[in-house]
């Protein structure tokens, strides 16, 4: 065993920004999302419809929306597992917001509003009471998921006809808005995440929370604006689903976080913090959304597909780790 | 002709439970008794609209042929089926269905054991069960399922029907208790803070079974009974031996999926029934004797 | 003699001042009443033990933290805000300053890491070619000759440091100070330190410079403050002072005068390293070492000396090359059969690899050897206590007491503590990696001490330290690593600290 | 906001170990047991019986037994989150072997036998591999729970009558085995983590993992030990989960892997790893068992607990570190 492995990540691994290693993550992904497309095609029927490409990009947009955010909070150190309750309780808050005849924009406006203003009480727990986040957000994942289902009695909140509702979940020359709304709002993490202070604050943050507090960065009050603006993601990945289903629904988006995160962490960004990038998440978010579509084309047992899901979690983890040793290794001659 | 021709059917199942193993069961054995190969691309829900109504997609884009489903919510899963009808695809609801406008719109057909009658029948049971033994004022703890919408009606099946004949019933606990351990000890919990409790009705089966093991465990046999719905092995076990459970209610997993795709078969070769409902026979078992015919009938434990 | 260095120059313009700060941590009273200030141009010595509160008095500063009691005057204003204000505060009066814990982001750039947290931006849109630009230019000022885009992370410690002087020097500072900023650094890097401080206060830039090492100090202040237990103890003209006196001031009493060193080495060869190789540091290494020997080993920054220590220990794997034990080949070291051979291993950086913080200064120790302390793997307090007791009598370690979380002892204790669980081991060859980096005076000659003591018993001891004034006190011989090879050797009594600068230095 | 602060745990906040603010933690934990003893018995008709202080005991045996090891493993500084899945996969391979027929002491050795296997993939992917136990133990989850309900259909496995299976569920002088297997493993575990050369470098690796390698600690194999003796725990749950339901269930022990870290966090041992006391986690488990058994006497909605545990989950975390730095304030003068 070597002095690496007893640390908690191979740092020493990557040594230039944008450089062979960082890109080697992100080549194998490529190379992952290849490889499922050229197996899908062949064995599953209908794989590659416009169709069903589209459905990809729509059920992409689901994770991916809440992992633009999730990925700048794992960089910065932190974990939020809140994010399928919060998605549910969001998509009720609007339907009452609705039936009580709250102009739509303004009820799409509150709906974030109250996304970010929830999440950000685990934001001031961690930041100002050293509450650790998963902590935290398990605290708001049970209670926002009891509050829904307990205000709503696990039934769904119908909102009746909606212009701009159903008009959100109308293709625009095929595409669906989600999916359009999801690839802006990566082109927005991506810059603020390279090209803003706020972005390479979350970076400092998560590799040395020290050292960015003794630079006069604000730690405290990024960590809140950090699961704010996760939150609102969440609104927005709400709103979708309110969309998407006609109605609220507090039973919706099980087990989201656990997507979230695992699309994440396959993206390669690192569970230590200070490591991470938005195109590897965005990879993350396809591979694992090809795999789910996939699995159900094929015909799967659908109790066996979570075991496959289980498996490549791991294993795209894994060769993503050892791409990256592999990578230093060869850099280093 | 068309009888000839392999089906290609897209099957949701709407969470893990034993029962939709019947479901498979009787779709695949409902295609061998029509003669015809069947691909069936099957998917579960987990109680999830969000995932149903992914899952409906994909089943559109895979080119399936009709699509049953027993949808989440009644009115949560209408979007989804919606665009499956569209598509052009026969939509077949077993077990559970969307709301009676969207249904007629939208659905081929509904194979369908009513959940309130479900419950009204139990509830009958029961209230033959109080009547017999002169309890007319019985204490009824439910371990429910009302995460999903049909348990809700279950329950008002069953209390209107046994309101009816024994009107000093009361309920005087509701928890939830659909799987089987957690049935178990929020069983045994009710049995502290209510001593006197007569009677358990569990909302499915594993609220039943734990129902059922909660009194075993604490020493309850003989003065708590339980009602429930959901026939298993251990179930029927449990009714053989008559000392706990009472009365159980089933819809049959297999006679459902059979119905559900003979009228997808139907709805394919554009015959689909007239009247969408399409009832399914609710059993009631309230024998030992009942309970052995069952095992006996079922010895492979797929309900 | 001596004299208050304020009096001297009536013109001075104070850049900052304290006044009757007091700071209390946890059970220690870190600064108690503290009154101190610095001028334009001037380059202040800060002195003390560890522990004394230098660091302490240094955050009062750089408003990173609030003082209990008192006020802080940066350019005659008072300091009022708190939290992370206070140091944004400090730092817009042009506060500058080189904290002793690494404070950089491994996992960002070079460039990012200088301008953290103020990145210069275009319309809040950061711009990198400026950033790298200037970077380049302020790396360039220290001799720091690396891609501004780089990651920190393959950094070695001392190109870090000077990465992070660089730091303090961007922008209009109007006081910089160093805490320990050469700890890490051998004498040729820094004297690249030096050489930018001595010009950062010709332009009329206040300095203040923690360091323990006396002779730097004597070359580029002219006054240093000394501290104990948390006061002020006074101020002295450096010129004017010798260090006997300045080191009494430190200590409170006489310091302990060095040991003798005497030399019987036994002939048996324990450590034979041949033609070791590890790209791109080492090319071909060839050594013995002799039982009770103390073999020191010099050289520049980034030479590779840690990078050997640890290619023989098998922490990290070599290219070429044997290791032989007692003559027998020892094949592919691995960090554990090393252990086993009888070999002990103190790394370089205390803090992240040398001590378990929250645990006792019992634990930190026998965890080199659970199996003299227990039976059946069931510890034995007593046993622990008593292994502990012994390690602590022999080394001199202040402590309460045994179970004292060992985060808590001053850095010279720590280290004693990390060298001490070897002996607890009783590993027969010892490869110390800079023992005494950031340790005060006294510990220093206490570590001196341990180290020829157990020599004389019969050890053997590997001594890597970048401060070659102290190879003379210690070692029984010299090698100087240069070039990926071992150039030259020097024997006791003829280990000269300017040969052996000299050696490090050739060709660059 | 000072700098301890922008550190992730206040580390300097303990300064002796077994001191003043390590016994602050379990002191506020026995106050908050006794005020909900009190509240629960005044309110919750039946809380009080004999009866129902075993059934608390015997539900805590099913967070606790899972609780000890994982206490280890967050100390370690690693995480678990496959104990669910675990715990109701080996009930049905216990099932299955005993529906095959193999002797029911054999089945048990092979059941625990399996359950440490298991985990010590996840062991061995963390310690040699570099993959991020959280990582590692998520996809154990997902393709547990998927191969036991694959493998079931969701159907209990019957498993007839067995004496020894049925023993286990029987209460000896009317406290249920159960309970006695959790009190004696805690025994086990509270010494063997102060008092064992293991222990002590659980607590070395979790304070800092380079040191406690260079010191000659054998932190990978530690590491493995540690998942192993997790899946043996988890093992250990399964069969006494077997034997309380008479059936081996896929579908059990949902959400398991949440009131066990809950549990853990809440007895006060810090997420980040080097610190924690079984103890705490005793009491940890005793506050969430209560909390569950209280509400369902009272007849609260099942879903308005899901809201109470989150609330009560954050509370107790957040005044466990107000004890701390409070203790800590105070032991300044
Ligand atoms: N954050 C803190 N929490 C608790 N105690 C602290 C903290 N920082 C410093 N101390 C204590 O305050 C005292 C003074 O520490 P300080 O770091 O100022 O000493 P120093 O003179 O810089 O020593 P060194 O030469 O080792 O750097 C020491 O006893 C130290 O243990
Ligand atoms: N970022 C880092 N992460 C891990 N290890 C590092 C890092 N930087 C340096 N090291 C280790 O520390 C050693 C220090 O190398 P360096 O280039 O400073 O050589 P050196 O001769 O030991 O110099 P020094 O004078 O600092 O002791 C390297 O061999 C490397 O193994
Ligand atoms: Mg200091
Ligand atoms: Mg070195």
């Amino acid at each position: 065993m070597s002095m690496e492995q007893a640390a908690k990540t191979p740092a020493s691994a990557q040594r230039r920004r944008g450089g062979f290693t960082q890109h080697m993550n992100e080549i194998s992904l490529f190379v992952a999302i290849a490889v499922l497309y050229i197996v899908f095609t062949a064995t599953a029927g209908g794989f590659m419809t416009f169709n069903n490409q589209i459905n990809i990009l729509r059920d992409a947009a689901t994770i991916g929306i809440a992992a633009w955010a999730a990925t700048l909070i794992i960089i910065s150190g932190e974990i939020d597992v809140s994010v399928g309750p919060m998605v549910a309780f969001i998509s009720v808050a609007l339907a009452y917001l609705l039936q009580w005849g709250v102009p739509t924009p303004i009820a799409f406006v509150f709906a974030i509003a109250i996304g970010a203003a929830l999440a950000s009480i685990a934001g001031i727990l961690r930041a100002y009471f050293d509450v650790p986040s998963f902590v935290a957000t398990l605290g708001l994942w049970s209670a926002l998921r009891g509050t829904a289902l307990f205000v709503t009695d696990a039934l769904p909140v119908s909102i009746g006809r909606n212009d701009i509702v159903d008009m959100l979940d109308r293709p625009v020359l095929g595409v669906p808005p989600a999916a359009i709304i999801m690839l802006a709002l990566f082109a927005v993490f991506a810059f603020v995440s390279r090209k803003t202070a706020f972005g390479r604050s979350v970076f400092a943050i998560g590799g040395n929370p020290h050292a960015a507090f003794l630079s006069g960065i604000n730690v405290s009050r990024i960590r809140v604006a950090l699961f704010a603006i996760a939150g609102a993601m969440a609104a927005v990945s709400g709103i979708l689903l309110l969309s998407r289903l006609g109605s609220g629904n507090a039973t919706a988006a099980s087990g989201l976080e656990f997507d979230v995160i695992a699309a994440v962490v396959v993206g390669g960004t690192a569970l230590s913090g200070g490591r991470g990038s938005m195109l590897g998440t965005l990879l993350g978010v396809l591979v694992i959304t090809l795999i789910g579509n996939g699995l159900v084309l094929l015909g799967i047992n659908p109790f066996f597909q979570q075991v496959v899901r289980g498996l490549i979690i791991v294993i795209a983890v894994l060769a993503n780790i050892q791409a990256i040793k592999r990578g230093a290794a060869r850099n280093k001659g | 002709s068309a009888q000839y021709k392999d089906l290609k059917v897209g099957a949701i199942y709407m969470d893990a439970q034993g029962f939709y193993a019947g479901v498979r069961k009787g779709i695949q054995a409902g295609a061998t008794d029509a003669g015809r190969k069947l691909e069936i691309i099957e998917t579960n829900a987990q109680g999830d609209v969000s995932k149903e109504s992914s899952f409906i997609d994909s089943l559109i884009s895979a080119g399936v042929q009709a699509i049953i489903v027993s949808p989440v919510s009644a009115d949560g899963s209408y979007r989804a089926i919606q665009r499956a009808h569209d598509a052009g695809i026969p939509v077949v609801c077993y077990n559970t269905c969307l709301g009676e406008k969207d249904m007629k719109e939208f659905v081929s057909a509904y194979a369908v054991g009513d959940p309130f009658d479900f419950g009204f029948k139990l509830g009958n049971a029961a209230a033959e069960y109080f009547l017999a033994e002169k309890k007319d004022a019985p204490k009824i703890g439910v371990l429910n399922c009302e995460f999903v919408e049909v348990c809700v009606i279950r329950r008002k099946g069953f209390e209107e029907a046994l309101k009816a004949k024994v009107p000093g019933a009361q309920i005087v606990a509701n928890q939830e208790g659909a799987t089987l351990d957690k049935a178990v000890s929020v069983a045994s919990t009710m049995l502290s803070s209510h001593p006197d409790l007569d009677a358990f009705f569990g909302e499915a089966g594993g609220a039943t079974l734990g129902a059922a093991r909660a009194v075993k465990s604490q020493g309850r046999v003989g003065k708590t009974v339980v009602f429930g719905g959901d026939m298993t092995t251990e179930i029927a076990q449990e009714l053989v031996d008559f000392t706990v459970i009472k009365a159980v209610v089933d819809i049959s997993g297999q006679g459902l999926g059979k119905l559900a795709l003979a009228q997808a078969i139907k709805s394919i070769d554009g015959q689909a029934p007239a009247d969408i409902k399409v009832p399914y026979e609710i059993d009631l078992y309230n024998t030992a004797e009942s309970g052995k015919a069952w095992l006996e009938a079922h010895s492979d434990g797929i309900p | 003699m001596m004299n208050t260095a304020a009096s001297q120059s009536p013109e001075r313009t104070i850049i900052a001042s304290i006044d009757g700060c007091t700071k209390r941590y946890p059970g220690v009273l870190a600064l108690d009443n503290a009154s101190f200030d610095v001028a334009a141009g001037e380059v202040r010595a800060l002195l003390g033990k560890n522990g004394a509160g230098k660091s302490t008095l240094i955050r009062m500063l750089t408003g990173a933290e609030v003082p209990d009691t008192g006020t802080v005057r940066i350019g005659g204003e008072e300091l009022t805000q708190s939290g992370s204000a206070r140091a944004q505060e400090a730092f817009s009066k042009g506060v500058r300053v080189v904290y002793q814990e690494l404070s950089l982001v491994p996992g960002m750039t070079l460039a990012e890491n200088l301008f953290l947290g103020r990145w210069p931006r275009k319309a809040g849109i950061l711009s990198y070619a400026e950033m790298e630009t200037q970077a380049q230019e302020a790396m360039a000022r220290l001799g720091l000759d690396l891609p501004p885009s780089r990651l920190v992370t393959g950094l070695s410690p001392a190109e870090r440091q000077l990465l992070e002087i660089a730091r303090v020097l961007l922008g209009k500072p109007r006081l910089v100070i160093l805490d320990e900023p050469t700890s890490s650094l051998a004498a040729a890097e820094a004297e690249k330190v030096m050489t930018a401080v001595k010009r950062v206060a010709s332009e009329g830039i206040a300095v203040i410079y923690v360091s323990h090492r006396m002779n730097e100090i004597r070359r580029i202040s002219q006054s240093a403050t000394v501290m104990r237990d948390g006061r002020i103890i006074d101020t002295v003209d450096v010129a004017g002072a010798d260090t006997r006196e300045i080191v009494r001031l430190m200590l409170g009493s006489e310091a302990a005068q060095a040991a003798k060193l005497e030399t019987k080495t036994r002939e048996s060869v324990v450590l034979e390293v041949a033609q070791l190789a590890l790209a791109p540091k080492l090319s071909s290494i060839s050594f013995k070492l002799r039982q009770g020997e103390v073999l020191g080993i010099a050289g520049l920054l980034g030479s590779g000396r840690t990078e050997l220590l640890q290619a023989i220990m098998g922490v990290t794997s070599f290219d070429r090359g044997t290791v032989s034990v007692d003559g027998k080949p020892v094949g592919r070291p691995n960090y554990r059969r090393m252990l086993d051979a009888g070999f002990g291993y103190t790394p370089e950086s205390r803090k992240e690899e040398g001590i378990v913080p929250l645990l006792g200064v019992d634990e930190n120790t026998v965890s080199t050897n659970f199996f003299t302390v227990s039976s059946y793997g069931v510890l034995s307090a007593r046993r622990m206590a008593d292994a502990t007791r012994r390690v602590i009598q022999r080394l001199h370690v202040k402590t309460a007491e045994t179970d004292t979380p060992i985060g808590t002892l001053s850095g010279g204790n720590q280290q004693k503590v990390v060298i001490g669980r070897w002996v607890h081991a009783n590993s027969r060859i010892l490869l110390l990696d800079e023992p005494t980096r950031g340790v005060d005076v006294e510990a220093k000659a206490q570590i001196y001490a341990i180290i020829r003591q157990l020599a004389a018993e019969g050890r053997s001891i590997i001594f890597v330290s970048s401060e070659i004034e102290e190879l003379p006190l210690v070692c029984d011989r010299v090698v100087v690593l240069r070039e990926g090879t071992l150039k030259e050797e020097f024997t006791s009594p003829d280990i000269d600290q300017d040969a052996v600068m000299a050696a490090c230095i050739v060709g660059h």
